[in-house]
């Protein structure tokens, strides 16, 4: 495995380094954690602060989010390891505004224990802390199970419209709902194509045959629901929306927003082409695209790949979705 | 018997190396239940514990500092799942070893039981879940048992570690319920759990401290 | 090779109907021709017409860069193959406004002849065409035989200014001079580290042992200087760097522009520590830099490596590196 | 020796089958000196002249009207370095033939002799560049004193082929001045160049017909 590195070790260092001095207007590192990242621009009093994170190699996910209309700050974890409660917190403090923090993540027992333990030491410093877990990945629970299932590109979602809710002046408890609704009327299923390989290892993150692909993979390598032979763009959208509509019925009118997102090595050519089969089945049942995203938004270092995501949109959420992004990795107008 | 603080040192130093020795075969597990990392994590937590020893804890006498301390960095290293599992088990046990330069054989056996609770209400895991668990609950179980029964840490540590070890390999024929490879259903059978491998490592090594100790 | 794909012979034709799809307030195809698109916004009177255009399998170059800011058009040619004159022929005249338009492509056999064509063609129908071809890739000819180079990722800023200066309403000829003053001041080299394959064949585009990599490698897998065993980012980073310093002497308190280029399949996080090391160097002489960008603007399908581009600035280029951008693929505040 | 313009369009339909035949070499050859595609990109224009061959051209009789069709077909169908070249040869070629709907013998050297102008008028390679003009310069200039000599078309053609073949070939041996391959400087040394190959396939082909048509 072929790598653009120095020391396995040092990459998450490194990344954070280039990254903060490439986009030295938009972000910084905290002084007392070097995990720790805040939007280095001022924002309007008494917001709530958004905090992301997660591990590493998911870029644009998480760090590639923070700026004005999305998050405020970041705590960068190991690579597909969740940052211990040390950079949380510090995070924390810097973004509490006396309104309060919201913590976003994807559901994995990692995060769940160190975003608890970080909530559980920002309440011992008054800080207000709302965690909403994202649960998007339809492949990996049963509906029943719905609060088993981990977050995956859905997750961009929950950014977007938590962050802009943020930006308009909701309360505490009102982005905490923004994000649970987001997360609550979002659904992703993807299908991994080629490993990715970790930097320490270099050993590929699963084994796939040259003619398989593993449906419903996790954005971490983790195994899906079953290999099946590779096929046709096409056939792999109609398979991908046919879990998610089994999952999240869709009504005749209902809008949407699309994300089709590559998982590290998959060109936007292919994604426009998945993209081309998920609109044709939306419109042959009468769904509306409000907005679509197409293209790499939360990754899985080199892996090959990609996922859909539908989010069921109000008016409430349109508005959220349409609010202007200016971060290192994203801008939206 | 009894363990100084030097020798409760060196046994951290010992964890370093044997997770350093096993790192790949807890990556090649975790590839096939999980993200793969778990070899990785677990050496730098371990390597970053190891540069604490060398330094601030070098001359450290109180073994319940030497033990919190050796949680919270392990944790502050790899976040992770273990992260908080494992430095859980370490504070916790840390409570037990407070203010003590010596450990007696009964502070062994409740360092350990504590230890395991922590792990146990850290990550809610129940036996069968196919975790660390697995591994440490009949061990635990095992230890307290069998030294409340002969008052002889090593006899009972060696059973106890017996048990963790049919606990380990007794993840192979166990469908993940919690975790990264809870997703898996069938197909996480055949492989054995890469956090009860690790928690098997730690417990094993303590053992062989133990022995050495006992021949002293 | 597994790809997200239909047919191997129809990809450039599903991955213009899914980006057309997909932002509908952006681009548009034009009725006489399916491989020319323009965009959908309303541009102002009189402004000099920005047309873009070269192979499929760079994207987001060419088609993402169509919007304000940029380009008004793109003629959209086969997988690493010039479009032939007629889809420009037809962007020529959906987007000229009495104003002229520039032609901006690399420099590249088959570009150069299927533009020339459209030129004529243009002329022959009085629109006034400037014609600017990018030779920023310093690995592909010696100084000497400057006008011999290829373009590769350092398109994007000629792309970036000359689309701001039209923008701006500076008219013809001005945004000639602009377009051939910032080609005049880029310099870029990359490096290869794994190949991409074609849709049609499958086949890797070179060959490279598990260890090396190709320096100077051109971004459709033409061979570039030398094979040369695997390295470090640093050195990586040293190596390009020193090639381009060689070329373009840069003095202190000179002001350049970054880009760290990704070709398809390096994660962001590589990309961040190659420009750590960028920034390092560019710091220790003295040369300030005055934007960066990092991520995959010019890519060759799923290939692997990456380049450095740097353009030296000046007070009117900095205008309009700073100029705001709303493309499709890239969104610039 | 004459060719009818059925004849005439036969030949492009042997062309068509040629080509797919020598995809996979052609692109073999152009993955060592440029992107790979010169095999795709000769597939996909020929088959798009092979469509207008059975639809818009199916009973065409003006052998001019035929070779401007298959040009402008060709080049839009591919754009690319190969497009405006064999397209222009082709409509270069195609005023010698314009209303003629039986071709003589000297219409067929006047044809391919213009073909090649208008090949290097618009490339402007010289002989020993490694391109397509390796194979065609050589084999015009045979054809066109040859022809001139005995007025023996399939004599001429058959050694003005090998004469493009021998320039072909020729391209080992050169280092690339011009196109994507132009950058590799000594490494381009041992490569057969694509677009001199796909010249001697089309020329080659030319002779086929011809010998074929002797015989009847
Ligand atoms: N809630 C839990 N309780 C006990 N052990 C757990 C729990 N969740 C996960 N584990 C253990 O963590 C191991 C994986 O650790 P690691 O790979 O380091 O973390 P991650 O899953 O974040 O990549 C699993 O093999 C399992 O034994
Ligand atoms: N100026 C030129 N004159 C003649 N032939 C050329 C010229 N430039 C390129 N070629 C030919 O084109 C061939 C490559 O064609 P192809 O692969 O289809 O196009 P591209 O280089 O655009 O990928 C080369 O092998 C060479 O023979
Ligand atoms: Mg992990
Ligand atoms: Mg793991
Ligand atoms: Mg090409
Ligand atoms: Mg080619």
């Amino acid at each position: 495995m072929k790598k653009l590195i120095n020391n396995p070790n040092n990459v998450v260092e490194e990344m954070i380094d280039g990254y903060v001095k490439a986009h030295p207007t938009y972000i910084k590192r905290l002084e007392e954690n070097d995990r720790s990242l805040v939007t280095a621009r001022k924002t309007t009093d008494n917001k709530v602060g958004i905090l992301i994170g997660g591990g590493s190699g998911h870029e644009p996910g998480f760090l590639g989010y923070v700026g004005d209309g999305m998050a405020d700050g970041v705590a960068v974890g190991n690579i597909f390891a969740s940052p211990p409660p040390a950079p949380i917190l510090e995070v924390t403090k810097a973004i509490d505004k006396g309104a309060g923090v919201v913590y976003l993540y994807g559901n994995y027992a990692g995060d769940v224990m160190n975003f608890g333990m970080a909530a559980d030491l920002a309440d011992m410093e008054d800080i207000h802390v709302e965690m909403v877990l994202t649960t998007d990945d339809v492949a990996s629970a049963p509906i029943e199970e719905k609060e088993k299932r981990r977050g995956i590109a859905g997750e961009f979602f929950v950014f977007k419209t938590a962050g802009a809710a943020a930006d308009q002046g909701y309360n505490l408890g009102e982005v905490a709902r923004i994000a649970r609704k987001t997360n609550e009327f979002t659904r992703s299923m993807g299908v991994g194509l080629t490993p990715c390989s970790l930097p320490q290892t270099g050993e590929p993150s699963f084994e796939i045959g040259d003619n398989e692909m593993e449906l419903g993979l996790g954005h971490h390598g983790e195994p899906g629901i079953k290999k099946v032979p590779m096929d046709k763009a096409d056939n792999i959208a109609d398979e991908l929306l046919k879990h998610i509509f089994a999952d999240m019925p869709l009504n005749k009118d209902d809008e949407v927003a699309v994300l089709v997102n590559g998982l590290g090595s998959t060109p936007r050519l292919e994604l426009y082409i998945m993209y081309r089969r998920v609109e044709q089945v939306l419109k042959e049942k009468g769904i509306h695209i409000y907005r679509s995203y197409v293209g790499d938004y939360i990754t899985s270092l080199e892996m090959g790949g990609c996922s859909i995501t539908l989010t069921k949109v109000d008016d409430e959420l349109k508005k959220l979705i349409d609010h202007p992004v200016d971060c290192p990795m994203f801008v939206q107008k | 018997m009894s363990l100084s603080a030097r020798e409760y040192l060196n046994y951290f130093k010992q964890v370093t190396e044997v997770i350093e020795n096993e790192k790949d075969y807890l990556c090649e597990l975790d590839r096939k239940l999980g993200d793969g990392d778990h070899g990785v994590t677990m050496s730098i937590g371990w390597q970053s514990v190891n540069e604490k020893l060398d330094t601030e804890l070098l001359d450290e006498t109180d073994c319940g500092k030497i033990s919190s301390v050796v949680g919270m960095t392990f944790l502050n290293a790899v976040g992770s799942s273990v992260g908080p599992l494992y430095a859980t088990g370490f504070i916790k046990g840390a409570k037990v070893l407070k203010n003590k330069t010596e450990l007696t054989d009964s502070d062994i056996a409740e360092f350990w039981v504590a230890f395991v609770n922590g792990v146990k209400e850290r990550g809610k895991a129940q036996v069968g879940d196919k975790t660390i668990v697995d591994t440490l609950d009949p061990f635990a179980k095992k230890l307290e048992a069998k030294f409340a029964e002969s008052q002889d840490i090593l006899a009972a540590f060696s059973e106890a570690v017996q048990a963790g070890e049919r606990g380990m390999e007794s993840t192979k024929d166990l469908i993940s319920k919690i975790g990264r490879s809870s997703r898996l259903g069938e197909r996480s059978l055949g492989v054995q759990d890469p956090g009860a491998t690790s928690a098997y490592l730690i417990i094993e090594t303590f053992q062989k401290v133990l022995e050495v100790e006992s021949v002293k």
